[in-house]
């Protein structure tokens, strides 16, 4: 009863959220960063956003999250940031020595009106930017979009200051992987390693935001992709944009700028997705299917040929990030469950819903940008009752407010581990993602069945 | 190695006992392009105005600023938790361009109805500043619309640091005090200031002086309810815990109704018993004073013998302390020293110059004081100094746990009460608890 | 209150199992030959063992089990099991074409006294076994010991028939893996391939009992380790032989039979135990360890540190098996819970408890053998509640009725899926349990938190 | 081509209609070395005698016959649930020598004064035989002492097959069997035979009988009582479900004390109807009659409606059935094809021979028959027939899952109830479910 405050009555609401299913666009765009090799993400704005947004995502991956802030002061807000961020360029070089700044910005300096490309070419005549280090930027306003849409913009960013067409085309893909977890991207390089191609993924935050406890504090960890990499992007043969919302902008520009063709295809979540992904690069690469990955494809496929019966018709609802609920949403359908609702705070558009519609059937209530938010999804579960949600950590509340099984899932996670180190992408991510939606289903069982029917063998 | 940047030199100072010329600089602004730990004015005020918890609390700013504050606080109440909903403007691009305050005014009369909430406070953010929005005059007409106290927070994030915020937020709660004058005033009554009952924390203090026979009117910022805020003018004394958030508030009061005020502690064991002297003292009344005395004699005889057994074992460990507020870090040098813990690092994100002399004092020779430290300092200090624990919050933990240094959370996220006579033993549990944790072997740094 | 039946009184028991925490020789011995490729089991007793040991591992794995069994009749308890064993190698042979049949005795067998080798002579002498076609045997009397002894036993066997020296060394070393989970196995072959280190691993069940569905029914599924590996391992370097009840007689059999030195190690369950058996490889191999390898225990080590309040003294009992339990305890000791009560069917002798008695204390009740059954560990687990209890499907009940958070660990798991696919060896499977004790102590504190205290950030 | 062994030739027939010559091979011993699906003795005493609940079933042997057969079946009890422990005398090599009796005594004699059962069950297991422990006086030994029936139940695993364990059973309850002659006999009164309340199928069936004004006095192996039984002699019909496991008992209460006895399938919606009509006009009672008829009239129309709509979608699918015994199978054929599946392969683990000739003349030409089949065989023809779905038990289930078959436990781990109408049309879903499922669209060989 902790969300005593959901009534059942929906009630057209006007000009309000109400238990975000969504956050801002700058902590996309610092995630997004943290997957360059050295480099600091630097906030263009006042010092309370970038404490947010380190909070924010030391809580979600239980590691030190790095990066500066403009520090606005009153002063800025009326003359313009550029002040603060040419001293923050040179004080950063100075004092942290990073490869790359990768800037964004909030909706203060969007408010303002502050020109960071200027800016950046002011530091550069200034000499505040050392010789062969280099600053990039994204505008991320807050009050446009989502955290999504502020990590594509940061990968958008990296491919318009660093991809280079040298005009030699190299045998390799690249592969955006959008907002997901540093296990996740890991386990799509491992399975283009597998298919024995060489890729260059990019933002690629494994490595940086689950390093290992080493005895040292490394304010740049070993992961990341390298400056290298992400410059030889635009030699490369062809472009994998994985989840629309979080890589399209970027692999758009890759064609445009470097005449990278691209591919926009879901997240590898599941097997039909995951399918598609190996199916392109193989295409693509023109290589063969290892067996290594049709044994792992098999067990999947035989996984859920074994539960099937616990999988049959459940009724299932979804909060989270467009990309991802759109492949889950793909996934769940294969298991032979029916979802009943489907919530985005990130306006993702009609291709989105159109795309969704496909696996969830007309009855299921979707729902995304303005007001679509928890509070919005709790009314939802509360007027029809599913078997099991999905989402981040605030669906807690619901979870026990109705008394429904629950698996975590997207972003963020503050109050479980595990994302940081198991993928849910690939056929192995498939079979974890199966593992805890049937452990949240059977724990139910299990706890609600009568003692006579109690069962050992399920 | 590592340099401390030109403009920051003066920040960080290493202890001498015989120093006439110590000067640190602090209570500046953080340099642009530091890894600050620092938040912002927004910040400061909705930390401090959260707990009240049958307020509305609307942002009034794009989506972030309340999303990033959606109940991330342990702030616990013992009723209505309407203060653990995320209530936004969720303000996007038209606003900005036209304005927000035919938004927030719907989204206000939107909500008071269906949660007939005992006040609102309305949070100003960064962009509200810049649009313009008369939010004042919103909150005003609201007010009289719907008959209840809807208070604006002048939080925009960038008109200062986070106590400028804390300072906002004393405003907002000063528009409420005195507002109530129903019933007698209590003989023995006080306010508890700045203590936010995280993980219960208020629970436990307010049953000190239940016991003392002391009255607590009101307890603003911990499991605070609008009601008890409008009366707590009717108070004799205003009991001041994190003296950073709070002082200004108590300052008000002293100037509008004459109530004096107490800074004190409720870390470690002398700070506890020295605030609730401190208090019986002030009304100067035999009973109270003799109930102290027992309280105070009784809870330390029953703590005592645990502690010193923590401390057999912890003897000669050295810790590092970061936290907001450099009151806290005095408690925590003491609180520390009854574990047989020397603090070899210690320093806050908002303190000023009178605070740091303290701590200085405090402070063996050799500590090291920074103010506003970033994570690159942190570690190159607590390595050079060979730390083994530090004490602090969520963005410091996993830098000390990255280099296999124990940690004990002193900050929001705390999930023990670590205030009082029983805090103190959590504390101490806690201490002891990382300390020896066989994780530690593991680290490649130091295997002990 | 399923187990209503267990009185927390404790009464001496004479002559009595109740809700055993064992199960017989045959079906571990069954399980082991598995690991040959192209093995069919063979069980030299009545029908009903077979059926039942094949029913235990496809509950278990969810997988086609394949074994063939002798059909004792009336006669052949009278005069020998000769005649049935020796058609039956020439029905399977005729019939099913495996390269190897693995014979193991049953109690009946075992008290008619049937001479195996004798029989599989015979057999061969009148040319039931087809050229270039292999039977071995081991026995296994379901009256001693247990089914890890049976494992054991026909992992002796597997050397005692085939492994040869030829007298030229080669650069490999023999990994005994114990009666570990396909996965396991999977992941200790894993690690020595990032060590590069050649290693001949059996019994090797991966790929057999977590074989893929591709359409088809496979007799003899792709896994196992081949004839040529084991025949190979009397010329390997070492041998590792992990836990030592169910590995210990292989490797000495290896030492005596081909001069192969070996050494006994834990299970490598959590991370001092990995450490070992890394440690161990690197020496005998005189190899680096990869860095790929110390990131993955730094993982483990951070997200250890990260959660340890969470895990401080938290009490837990542990029922399964005895090089299970050794090494289960030792890594949740290094997360520094506290172990009330350990139980295992299994008669492991005095090494065994002193072995544990390292991790445990001396206050913690360690029961084996005879009488060590689940419900003296109910009863144990009734007169101190633990905060968490680990072990076999078996549990639930007392999960259930003592209302106790409960990981499944061990043989056999009949109720959820997931051991078959992800190992609990190694850093990585360090990781997978810590995320399921944390899953299981967590939830607990979820369900149990006054709703004021309910938390978002754990 | 994977060949069939020339001793099993006879136990493979592919139907022709007009067969004179049919003489399926069957009631044998599987051949040494084959996969057989089969079981034991002893597993067919278990498997009959479990669901006596309040009955103690000790199993005298070594550890894994009590190991294996632990609660693995869903017999479920409205009441006591002492079945579901799992009671061994774990016999060991010394009583492998030395004899077993003593441990037997000592086993009874712990657990009767302690668990109080109404009556114990004493398995002999292999080795008992060999070992030549005299079961039978132990157990009166101990039934003497403790005043309770303690029944010994012949099951040693080699004397020959399931069926005769089924035989040693029913043995074991004729013993209790009319023991108890007080109060008055019901005058429409029955005994259900070999139904196991698996997912709570007696229950259901009960019900039918209670709506039809027929009592029953015990169902002795489901949700089965030991007072039930020692009164069942008081019936006057029995009615024989899972014909093979329970006629021999049936025989033996007709011989004992003339009743008559029905052997009836509850599967399917025919044979659930025929089954209460012909219990029904047994006791040639008009108002049970009329009861019957609105009973079946009633519940036919309430379930046909949704089978007609699997029909529609599963029209023209082929099914292979692999079950125990081969009563079932004729059910299961008939009922498969309400849902419009022919029936491409039926097999049982014990099936006779006229049970071959009755499945003959129900199943369509071309139509395999199978008895005591293996994988290898059944994989064959299931991938020759292009079957569909594959209905059986646990050993099964992954062979028909590998092969992309959709699959419908009708053994032990069924989790729904399959008997009478409300178990058609669990069982239409089930089949629909598993036909439909999304997931063969994965498997290599079945895309559709």
């Amino acid at each position: 009863m902790l969300l005593r405050h959901t009534p059942e009555q929906f009630v057209e609401r006007q000009a309000l959220t109400i238990n975000p299913a969504k956050t801002c666009q700058p902590v996309g765009a610092m995630y997004a960063a943290l997957g360059i090799h050295g480099c600091l993400p630097h906030s263009h704005g006042s010092q309370g956003c970038c404490a947010y947004h380190r909070s924010s995502l030391t809580r979600h991956y239980r590691d030190p999250i790095m990066a500066t802030t403009s520090s606005f002061t009153e002063g800025a807000s009326v003359f313009g940031g550029q002040a603060n961020l040419v001293e923050a360029i040179n004080n950063i070089f100075t004092l942290y020595n990073p490869e790359v700044i990768a800037v964004h910005t909030t909706c203060l300096s969007e408010t303002i009106g502050d020109d960071l490309s200027q800016i950046i070419r002011k530091a550069q005549a200034e000499g505040k930017i050392p010789p062969g280090k280099t600053v990039i930027h994204t505008n991320t306003p807050s009050f446009k979009g989502s955290h999504v849409t502020g990590f594509a913009n940061m990968t958008q960013g990296m491919v318009s200051y660093l991809a280079e067409n040298t005009g030699k085309r190299r045998e390799q893909v690249n592969i955006l992987p959008g907002f997901v977890e540093p296990s996740d991207m890991a386990e799509i390089k491992r399975i283009a390693t597998e298919l024995k191609i060489k890729t260059i993924l990019f933002p690629d935050t494994s490595g940086v935001v689950n390093s290992p406890l080493d005895g040292k504090f490394h304010m740049y960890p070993r992961g990341g992709a390298t400056l290298e990499e992400i410059r030889s992007s635009g030699d490369s043969q062809f472009t994998l944009a994985l989840g629309r919302t979080a890589s399209l902008a970027a692999a758009k520009l890759l064609d445009t700028k470097c005449g990278v063709p691209f591919e926009v295809l879901d997240l590898p979540i599941g097997l039909r997705a995951t399918d598609a992904l190996i199916d392109s690069l193989r295409k693509i690469a023109g290589v063969t299917v290892p067996e290594s990955l049709e044994v792992e494809r098999g067990q999947l496929v035989d996984v859920i040929s074994d539960m099937q019966q616990y999988l049959y018709r459940k009724k299932v609802s979804l909060a989270g990030d467009p990309d991802h609920l759109l492949a889950l949403a793909q996934f769940l359908s294969d298991l032979d469950m029916e979802i009943l609702h489907v919530v985005t705070g990130t306006p993702a558009g009609a291709k989105f819903e159109n795309s969704l519609r496909q696996f969830v059937g007309e009855s299921c209530e979707i729902k995304q940008g303005a007001t679509a938010d928890l509070f919005a999804f709790h009314q939802l579960v509360k007027r029809e009752k599913p078997d099991l949600i999905l989402g981040n950590t605030y669906l807690k509340y619901i979870a026990r407010d109705e008394d429904i099984p629950y698996v975590r899932f997207g972003f963020p996670i503050y109050d479980r581990m595990g994302h940081q180190y198991f993928p849910i992408v690939g056929y192995r991510g498939g079979l974890r993602l199966l593992e805890k939606i049937l452990g949240a289903l059977m724990d139910r069982q299990d706890r609600d069945a009568l003692e006579e029917s109690f069962e050992l063998v399920m | 190695m590592i340099e401390i940047l030109e403009d920051r030199k003066t920040q960080v100072y290493e202890n001498r006992r015989e120093d006439s010329a110590f000067a640190m600089t602090c209570d500046k602004g953080s340099l642009a392009g530091s890894v600050s730990q620092r938040a912002c004015v927004f910040c400061g005020s909705r930390v401090v105005l959260y707990p009240v918890a049958d307020a509305l609390h609307l942002v009034h700013g794009p989506v972030g600023c309340a999303a990033y504050t959606w109940d991330i606080r342990g702030a616990l109440s013992s009723g209505p938790e309407l203060h653990r909903m995320s209530f936004s403007t969720d303000l996007r691009e038209k606003e900005v361009i036209y304005g927000g305050e035919g938004k927030l005014y719907c989204a206000l009369t939107e909500l008071i109805p269906t949660y007939k909430p005992r006040a609102a406070f309305v949070y100003a953010t960064c962009i509200v500043g810049l649009i313009g929005d008369d939010v004042a005059a919103v909150c005003r007409r609201v007010a009289a619309e719907q008959g209840i106290p809807v208070i604006p927070v002048h939080s925009e994030g960038f008109k200062g640091t986070k106590k400028d915020g804390y300072a906002a937020a004393c405003n907002a709660l000063s528009q409420l005090i005195g507002r109530d004058d129903a019933g007698a005033a209590p003989e023995i009554g006080i306010n508890i200031l700045g203590d936010f009952n995280v993980a219960g924390e208020t629970w436990l203090i307010k049953e000190y002086y239940r016991e003392m026979g002391v009255e607590v009117v009101s307890c603003m910022t911990g499991d605070g309810r609008v009601d008890e805020i409008r009366r707590a003018h009717r108070a004799s004394l205003n009991v001041v815990q994190c003296s950073g958030s709070m002082t200004a508030l108590a300052e008000t009061m002293k100037e509008r109704y004459g109530i004096p005020y107490k800074r004190v502690s409720y870390f470690g064991i002398e700070d506890t018993a020295s605030a609730l002297y401190e208090v019986a003292r002030h009304f100067d009344d035999p009973t109270v004073l003799k109930k102290t005395e027992h309280l105070v004699r009784r809870e330390i005889n029953r703590i005592l013998p645990e502690i010193q057994g923590y401390k057999a074992v912890l003897q000669g460990k050295k810790a590092a302390i970061y936290v907001g507020g450099s009151f806290k870090a005095f408690s925590l040098v003491k609180a520390l020293r009854h574990l047989g813990i020397a603090t070899a690092l210690v320093g806050s994100q908002t303190g000023n110059s009178k605070d740091y002399e303290v701590l200085r004092q405090l402070c063996d020779e050799g500590t090291i004081l920074v103010d506003d430290t970033n994570p690159l300092e942190l570690s190159r200090f607590m390595k050079e100094k060979q730390v083994d624990l530090l004490i602090g919050g969520v963005k410091e933990r996993p830098i000390a746990y990255k280099m296999g240094i124990a940690f004990c959370d002193h900050n929001h996220e705390r999930k023990t009460a670590l205030a009082g006579f029983e805090g103190m033993l959590n504390f101490s549990r806690e201490v002891h608890a990382s300390l020896k944790s066989p994780v530690w072997r593991f680290s490649p740094t130091r295997k002990s």
